[in-house]
């Protein structure tokens, strides 16, 4: 706006609420990409936060198509409830990308892992470390949200085929570490025998309750956060009897929204609106290797404790989708020095459709819970 | 006598009990039609909850009762007005955020179209029976800006415009001055054949206008007697169960030492024009005044409670910048104060007895902030005794308690705060006539001890018997004071009505 | 006026037992409500081993007493705010700066003098609020929801959305070790009972505030200051909020921004449960540590249920109606009175 | 010296006195306040003057107006009521999972939203007004039941709501009206209406004094029961606007309005603690909240100042109608 020369691009990045490391992370490596060159020239960013009301961001995307925003980078806090907003946006020219989250509305970008199968393939390593049978806890994210739901589904669809595993108690985490310990704390009480446990965002959270009850640790898979993979590296954890995957939500995702936004909103990339699938994270305990670095490299993924919280999520990199970013652009949404933008791969990834979740009216694959980075050792 | 004629109330046998406490055992009570009866007993002796049982609030747990010759229970208050049974409570029962006219009319207010209430109407049926009963209040007003004897005469006409059959006043002169108007009214309706039970603790207001009493005592009735052919002391054994203690009639000497504990110069506040006064060591300072004279400004302003325009109170000869009630109790030996409404100012009805006694000065039964139990007891003993309240109650809640019994308790707290100086709006407002006569006594002996009292009474003759000096307020002046012989009641009652002032002093005196 | 000395000594004498039985009833209104919570509880852990055989144990009594101990520190701060007529909408910000203080700026070596200063700046925070309700006439609910929304931004804004460091020394030795098999927290937990009932119900500025909850117009011409009395509930409340998201760092050893919105409506709930009126002046901290440990045990048992969570969800509601409805005060009363009648 | 006789009152005259209690009122103040941001907000954004903004703002405030005119209810009669929160996700699920199109659909819809609503608010009326349980308590639990009752039938975001209430509903009649404009302004007539009922008075009356109020005949258990009833209705309202506004279910639709319901009443000049206060206000209060963000987002405040802004402006908004209210009200009722 100022020279008047070249026209900077109005981006609003609306999230729904900052406050955990995820969310703070995704955020971060926006603003960072934003930062770095040349994108510092192109791309006026804003930032609004909108909490957990959907009502709220429905007013905020409202406001951002009335001030004639190009481009809306959001994590959507409904994937229903702003269908009609996004339409109206995008009737006006307004390209809409989500990421992690999804919205039905087709006229939206959605960028996720959600349809890659982190439900079916943990479930499946928990039934591989526990030889087919067991009783297990469910931590699970949030009630009546469709993440949970997909995320669960495929679960309980690998779990369902083996008349070994017992669910002995299902309950829910909010994503959350603390409660993810407390509700795991509760059933612990009651079934005091658990032999594994499948979590969802929070289970670090597990792995103390367990630690606090005494004993012997059991097998867990979860997500991607600093303290549980440090464990699963951890040899005195592993004698204990910790084992497990972790995998799940990357904030990437929201990093290679952006840079998808910013190749076709600069004419780069021809793409019409889609669901764009980000690639599931995949760290058994084996795996882990410990970063000397401030980012992934030499296939490191996992960072010492005094470098980050234990609920860092580790899978905020990604060498070959988001070189450009390390820590500092993590934590503090500065651009790494030197760092310019690489283009992305030339080729993207669709996401099989999943009624709810990423379309509306439409029918999931046959094949939805298939397998993709395990095979079953065990047969039921 | 009574008994010949056909009773227009009959009560029976009539029992009521709360929790352990039996505040009803086996009364009975019998009133004719246009018959003025007097309910009479010592504080908590049950009158309020007889009241109540007639009235259909509470339903007794024995007895029957009839209403000219049927039977009668009503199950309601509601019930009870159908049956053109009203009550003027002792513990008002309006609601202040609604007008005058709506507090009339409740529950059902006159109808317009489609079933709302027409406000118009409303207001013309609520100015009726304020003309009809004599009342100039606005009926738009809130009832929550009226002043207390206002609201007490709104109580009582709603009432009136109710009670056909049977019309009961619990103490509607409590915080009424003039009576005159009221007894007008209860004239009107003993010739139109309604019975009137009327409870007052002033025998001789109640001799003035009632044919018979009741008396209770402890929850039973004693006795009906005829007012003409019981004197005092008889009424008074049967109420207290003993005969009267001396009363002491003569005004006690002058005070000791004459050094002034209050000076009041040029006190100014939006009711008040410069008002000023001394009040010495040892002694008793009435104030007289017809309501709405500026009295409660004067008081509410000495603690800080009302906000002062101008002039200056000095305490003990010192300047006194007075914020709070908490500051008056500071500032030199200390003021305390004895608020005007007792359900909205003065008590905390969820709490013990003993707890609404000691709250000002809990720290002195404290160690380290701990209150202690026994030492809480033992001091809420001591002082209860001074105002003669049973010690049995200082572990109730005060709600609990009988109207007369929380206003002692009250008088009790300004007592406990050790200050010097008492400003006491009301003392015995609802208390009975035994222990009228020991708070007398306590106050007398208090400024004995060299402690100074300022009170304002809605009964004259407990200023004219009472004060050494005595201020006579009229439109937010002091207009007359009397000092010891001179305090009489014709006296005072010239200068309360202002005669000797232009109309234009009453501007702005009534809020 | 007991002695009396009448002359007319048979009427006295005849109504001599009708003075005894208008003795106190001795029956304690609160007492039998805390009894009944406490009742309630017990009684709900002892059915759980219908849920599952492990329940009933005194290991699920311990971690019953254990994830009760933030609801109970919490709800010691809302209940005197509660007592005093208002509303504390800032606790789950409060925990939030708190713990983030705790986790930033703290560290082992000097948590000694780091958590204090935390605790004052959140008991600041808390004065804060007490002074716009008091001086400014703010609705307690609005100027406690609108310092929540600041603290939060600010929390927001001092961590950059990820609070870094980890739980000192002190509180993880607070929420993890054990002492003689049982957790120091347990220990904790029942010290801050006794102190917080003594506080609440024993001493002077408890009955200030009792008294300022039941009338305030009352306690100001008693001569209490009720301006500076009013405020303390919400220092206080906030210390407590602090000390909470402490404890949860302790506990989960690290915070994050949201860790305090689970405890609000909770914190609430158990004063209430616990028999307090939430229009103040009423109440016991003892009843609201039942309150608080029957709201965790209802958790703990429902956790336990194998039903869909739509279906546990109705039950737990059903059951904080049930126990309400048992906890009533006039229930008992009435069943007093029916006795007496009978 | 008849009474009368004494009393020489001086009185404010008439209209006088209603100017000033109309304007010591909250909902003028708060009322004011809206035309005040609102002007704000054209200053920023001159498209907000717009019928296209205007109606996307209607749409947005519709449901938080709409519960929080039913919070009002019972906030009037002294209680706090959580189930708003549950109302509307049950509602909002009803609405998802069984579409019924066509404008005598929408009514169908409507009816049994308000008949859900209604059904809550009775539970509540029972628990409280006949039961005697504290207000917050026992709307806590049912609160809680109605939530568990939304995720059994719908255990995720999902379903359609009806085209024609999604569409109708939110459009503009005549291309001028807002359609949800005109159903909150249904809302405030009706309690205009009924707050001239005994009813509606009554609850003012319980609101400031319970005792006082049976004692004057009325019935505190009928009328704290019509309170919730009425409130619960509301809330069906709500939920069914919700629905027109997001087209879609979600079993946790109404946990953002518990506390929003709260403020918004508090802001339009109810008193929390019963017997003050009106509906209008919390309407205004309600829109304060919404326009808040717009103007905030068009000032171009953004990210974690946001909050700190809105705080300020909650406590300045509630502080400049205390000072409003107490210049034009000298001694007036507490
Ligand atoms: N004997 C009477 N003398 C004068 N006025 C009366 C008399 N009886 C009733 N009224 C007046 O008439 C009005 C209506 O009488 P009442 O209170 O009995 O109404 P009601 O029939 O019970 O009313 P509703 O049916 O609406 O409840 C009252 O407000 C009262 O002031
Ligand atoms: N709600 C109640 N709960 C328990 N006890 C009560 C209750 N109401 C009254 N009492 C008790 O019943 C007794 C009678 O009280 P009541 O109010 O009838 O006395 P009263 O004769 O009207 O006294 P006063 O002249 O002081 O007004 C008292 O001992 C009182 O403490
Ligand atoms: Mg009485
Ligand atoms: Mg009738």
């Amino acid at each position: 706006q100022d020279s008047g020369s070249d026209k900077k691009y109005k981006i609003y990045l609306a999230m729904s609420y900052s406050g955990n490391s995820w969310q703070s992370e995704a955020a971060n490596i926006v603003k960072a990409l934003a930062k770095t060159p040349p994108y510092d020239k192109q791309v006026e960013l804003t930032e609004v936060i909108s909490g957990t009301d959907p009502q709220a961001q429905i007013s905020a995307y409202e406001s951002m198509i009335q001030a004639g925003a190009d481009g809306v980078i959001s994590f959507p806090i409904s994937a229903t409830a702003l269908n009609r907003t996004i339409k109206r946006g995008c009737d006006q020219g307004v390209k809409f990308f989500m990421y992690d989250a999804t919205v039905t509305e087709p006229c939206a970008y959605n960028v996720s892992f959600i349809t890659a199968g982190f439900g079916e393939n943990t479930a499946q390593a928990l039934v591989n470390e526990l030889g087919g049978k067991g009783k297990i806890f469910l931590s699970r994210g949030v009630p009546g949200n469709s993440v949970d739901k997909r995320h669960t589904d495929g679960a309980m669809h690998i779990f369902d085929q083996y008349p070994g595993i017992s669910v002995a108690a299902e309950y829910y985490s909010y994503w959350d570490d603390r409660t993810t310990q407390q509700e795991t704390a509760k059933a612990l009480a009651a079934h005091p025998d658990v032999d594994g446990i499948w979590a969802q965002a929070g289970e670090y959270g597990a792995v103390q309750a367990l630690l606090d009850k005494g004993g012997k640790l059991v097998p867990i898979t979860g997500e991607n956060s600093d303290g549980f993979r440090l464990a699963l590296a951890d040899p005195k954890m592993q004698d204990m009897g910790l084992k497990g995957v972790s995998s799940g939500s990357p904030p990437a995702s929201a990093g290679y929204a952006f840079k998808i936004m910013m190749e076709v909103l600069t004419g780069k990339r021809d793409l019409e609106p889609m669901n764009i699938q980000y690639p599931l994270p995949w760290v058994p305990a084996a795996d882990v290797k410990l970063c000397e670095g401030d980012t992934f490299e030499n296939g490191c993924n996992v960072f010492p404790s005094e470098k980050v919280p234990s609920s860092f999520v580790t899978e905020v990199f990604n060498p070959t989708l988001l070189p450009e970013l390390t820590l500092t652009s993590a934590l503090d949404g500065n651009p790494t020095p030197g760092a310019t933008i690489q283009p992305l791969p030339e080729e993207i990834t669709k996401a099989p459709d999943s009624p709810g979740i990423n379309c509306q009216r439409c029918e999931a694959p046959e094949n939805q819970y298939e397998l993709t980075k395990v095979k079953a050792t065990v047969q039921p | 006598m009574s008994e010949a004629r056909m009773a227009s109330v009959e009560c029976r046998g009539v029992s009521k009990s709360y929790g352990a406490t039996v505040a009803l055992e086996d009364v009975s009570i019998s009133i004719g039609p246009g018959e003025v009866h007097a309910l009479l007993g010592e504080n908590g002796a049950g009158k309020s909850t007889l009241v109540k049982v007639l009235g259909g609030v509470v339903e007794p747990d024995r007895g029957t009762m009839s209403l000219t010759g049927e039977p009668y229970a009503p199950s309601s208050i509601l019930g009870a007005r159908r049956c053109g049974v009203a009550i003027a409570f002792q513990e008002l029962s309006l609601l202040q955020n609604l007008t005058v006219a709506e507090n009339l009319c409740l529950p059902k207010l006159p109808a317009a179209k489609a079933g709302l209430f027409s406000r118009g109407r409303t207001i013309e049926k609520a100015s009726q029976i304020l003309a009809r009963f004599d009342l100039p209040l606005d009926p738009e007003e809130a009832v929550g800006r009226l002043s207390l004897p206002d609201r007490q005469r709104l109580e009582i006409v709603r009432a009136f415009s109710h009670g056909t059959r049977l019309l009961i006043l619990d103490e509607p002169t409590a915080s009424l001055s003039d009576v005159d108007w009221l007894f007008r009214l209860i004239e009107n309706a003993r010739k139109a054949g309604t019975a009137v039970l009327y409870i007052s603790h002033r025998l001789a207001e109640v001799r003035s206008i009632c044919s018979r009493a009741t008396v209770l005592r402890n929850g039973r009735s004693i006795d009906t007697v005829d007012l003409a052919g019981a004197d005092d002391n008889r009424i008074f054994e049967m109420m207290v169960g003993r005969s009267a203690k001396k009363t002491l009639s003569t005004h006690a000497g002058k005070p000791k030492s004459s050094g002034a504990v209050l000076s009041v110069s040029d006190l100014t506040t939006d009711i008040l024009d410069s008002v000023s006064f001394e009040l010495k060591e040892g002694e008793i300072l009435g104030v007289a005044a017809l309501e709405g004279q500026g009295q409660r400004d004067l008081f509410r302003s000495l603690v800080g409670l009302e906000k002062r325009r101008s002039g200056s109170i000095s305490v003990d000869g010192k300047v006194a910048d007075i914020r709070s009630p908490k500051g008056a109790l500071a500032s030199g030996r200390g003021m305390a104060f004895l608020p005007e409404e007792r359900k909205t100012e003065g008590i905390f009805a969820s709490l013990t007895t003993a707890s609404n006694m000691t709250l000002p000065v809990v720290g002195n039964v404290a160690s380290f902030g701990v209150v202690s139990r026994s030492r809480e007891r033992d001091a809420a003993g001591e002082t209860a005794d001074v105002v003669d309240l049973a010690r049995r109650y200082l572990p109730f809640r005060i709600s609990d308690l009988s109207g007369g019994n929380q206003q002692k308790a009250l008088l009790a707290r300004t007592v406990m705060t050790g200050a010097r100086i008492l400003l006491l709006f009301d003392p015995t407002r609802g208390v009975d006539v035994g222990t009228k006569q020991s708070i007398y006594e306590a106050i007398r002996q208090f400024t004995e001890d060299g402690g100074s009292v300022l009170f304002y009474s809605s009964e004259l003759p407990e200023i004219t018997s009472l004060a050494q000096r005595c201020l006579v307020l009229y439109g937010g002046r002091i207009v007359e004071a009397f000092e010891g012989d001179a305090i009489e009641e014709q006296n005072l009652v010239g200068a309360m009505i202002g005669h000797r002032e232009d109309s234009a002093a009453s501007k702005g005196a009534y809020s | 006026m007991n002695q009396t000395t009448g002359n007319d000594g048979s009427a006295t004498d005849t109504f001599a037992h009708v003075e005894d039985r208008r003795a106190s009833s001795g029956i304690d209104r609160d007492l039998v409500n805390i009894v009944a919570v406490f009742a309630l509880s017990a009684v709900l852990i002892l059915c759980s081993r219908f849920v599952s055989p492990a329940l009933g144990s005194w290991n699920q009594v311990l971690t019953i007493l254990t994830l009760s101990s933030f609801l109970i520190v919490l709800s010691f701060g809302q209940g005197l705010v509660i007592l005093v007529g208002g509303l504390d909408l800032s606790t789950p910000s409060l925990v939030v700066i708190g713990g983030v203080l705790a986790t930033v700026y703290g560290s082992d070596g000097n948590a000694f003098y780091v958590l204090p200063i935390a605790l004052c700046v959140c008991a600041l925070i808390g004065l804060v609020n007490g002074a716009g309700v008091v001086i400014l006439g703010i609705p307690p609910f609005i100027m406690t929801l609108a310092s929540s929304i600041f603290v939060a931004s600010a929390a927001l804004g001092l961590t950059g959305g990820t609070p870094r460091g980890n739980s000192p020394e002190i509180l993880a030795f607070l929420m993890k070790e054990r002492w003689l098999g049982i957790p120091v927290v347990v220990y904790f937990v029942v010290l801050f009972a006794i102190v917080g009932w003594i506080v609440q119900s024993r001493t002077t500025l408890g009955r200030r505030l009792y008294a300022i909850g039941v009338n305030r117009e009352a306690a100001r011409i008693a001569g209490i200051d009720v301006g500076l009395t009013e405020a303390i509930p919400y220092a206080i409340s906030a210390a407590c909020a602090g000390f909470v998201g402490m404890m949860l760092v302790g506990y989960s050893d690290g915070a994050t921004l949201r860790m305090g919105d689970s405890y609000l409506l909770p914190g609430i709930a158990a004063v209430v449960i616990g028999g307090s009126s939430i229009l103040g002046g009423s109440g016991s901290f003892v009843g609201t540590v039942g309150g608080a440990i029957l709201l965790t045990t209802l958790g703990t048992v429902i956790s336990a249920i194998g039903l869909d969570q739509g279906y546990r969800t109705i039950i737990e509601g059903s059951i904080i109606l049930v126990a309400l409805v048992l906890l009533r005060e006039d229930l008992f009363s009435g069943l007093r009175l029916r006795n007496r009648k009978a | 010296m008849s009474y009368a006789a004494s009393l020489a009152t001086e009185r404010t005259s008439r209209p006088t006195l209603r100017l000033k209690r109309m304007l010591s009122g909250g909902a003028a103040v708060v009322f004011v306040l809206y035309l005040a941001m609102y002007a704000l907000y054209a200053w920023f954004e001159p498209s907000a003057l717009s019928l296209y903004t205007f109606t996307n703002l209607m749409n947005n405030s519709a449901p938080l107006a709409i519960a929080a005119a039913g919070e009002t209810m019972v906030v009037l009669a002294r209680g706090f009521d959580l189930s708003v929160a549950g109302v509307i996700s049950l509602t909002n699920v009803f609405m998802a999972i069984y579409p019924i199109e066509g404008p005598l659909g929408a009514l169908a819809s409507l009816a049994i939203c308000m008949a859900i609503g209604a059904a809550v608010g009775a539970i509540n009326g029972f628990l409280v007004a006949k039961l005697g349980l504290q207000t917050i308590a026992a709307t806590l639990g049912t609160m809680i039941v109605c939530q568990g009752l939304s995720l059994v039938f719908l255990d995720a975001p999902g379903g359609y709501v009806a085209q024609w209430v999604s569409y109708e509903l939110t459009d503009t009649l005549f291309g001028v009206l807002p359609i949800s404009g005109l159903i909150v302004l249904a809302v405030a007539l009706l309690w205009a209406g009924f707050s001239r009922t005994n009813t509606g008075l009554g609850i003012y009356a319980v609101g400031a004094d319970e005792q006082a109020a049976s004692l004057s005949g009325i019935s505190v258990t009928a009328t704290r029961f019509a309170a919730f009833v009425g409130a619960g209705i509301l809330y069906g309202l709500a939920g069914f606007m919700l629905s027109a506004q997001t087209a879609t279910g979600d079993p946790n639709a109404g946990e953002s309005f518990l506390l929003l319901a709260f403020a918004a009443v508090a802001l339009g000049g109810t008193s929390l603690s019963g017997g003050r206060g009106g509906i209008l206000g919390s309407i205004f209060g309600a829109g304060v909240l919404m326009l808040l963000q717009k103007v905030l987002f068009a000032a171009g405040v953004s990210s974690f100042y946001t909050g700190m802004f809105q705080s300020v402006i909650l406590v300045a908004a509630i502080v400049l109608g205390n000072l409003i209210g107490r210049t034009f009200s000298k001694g007036a009722v507490r």
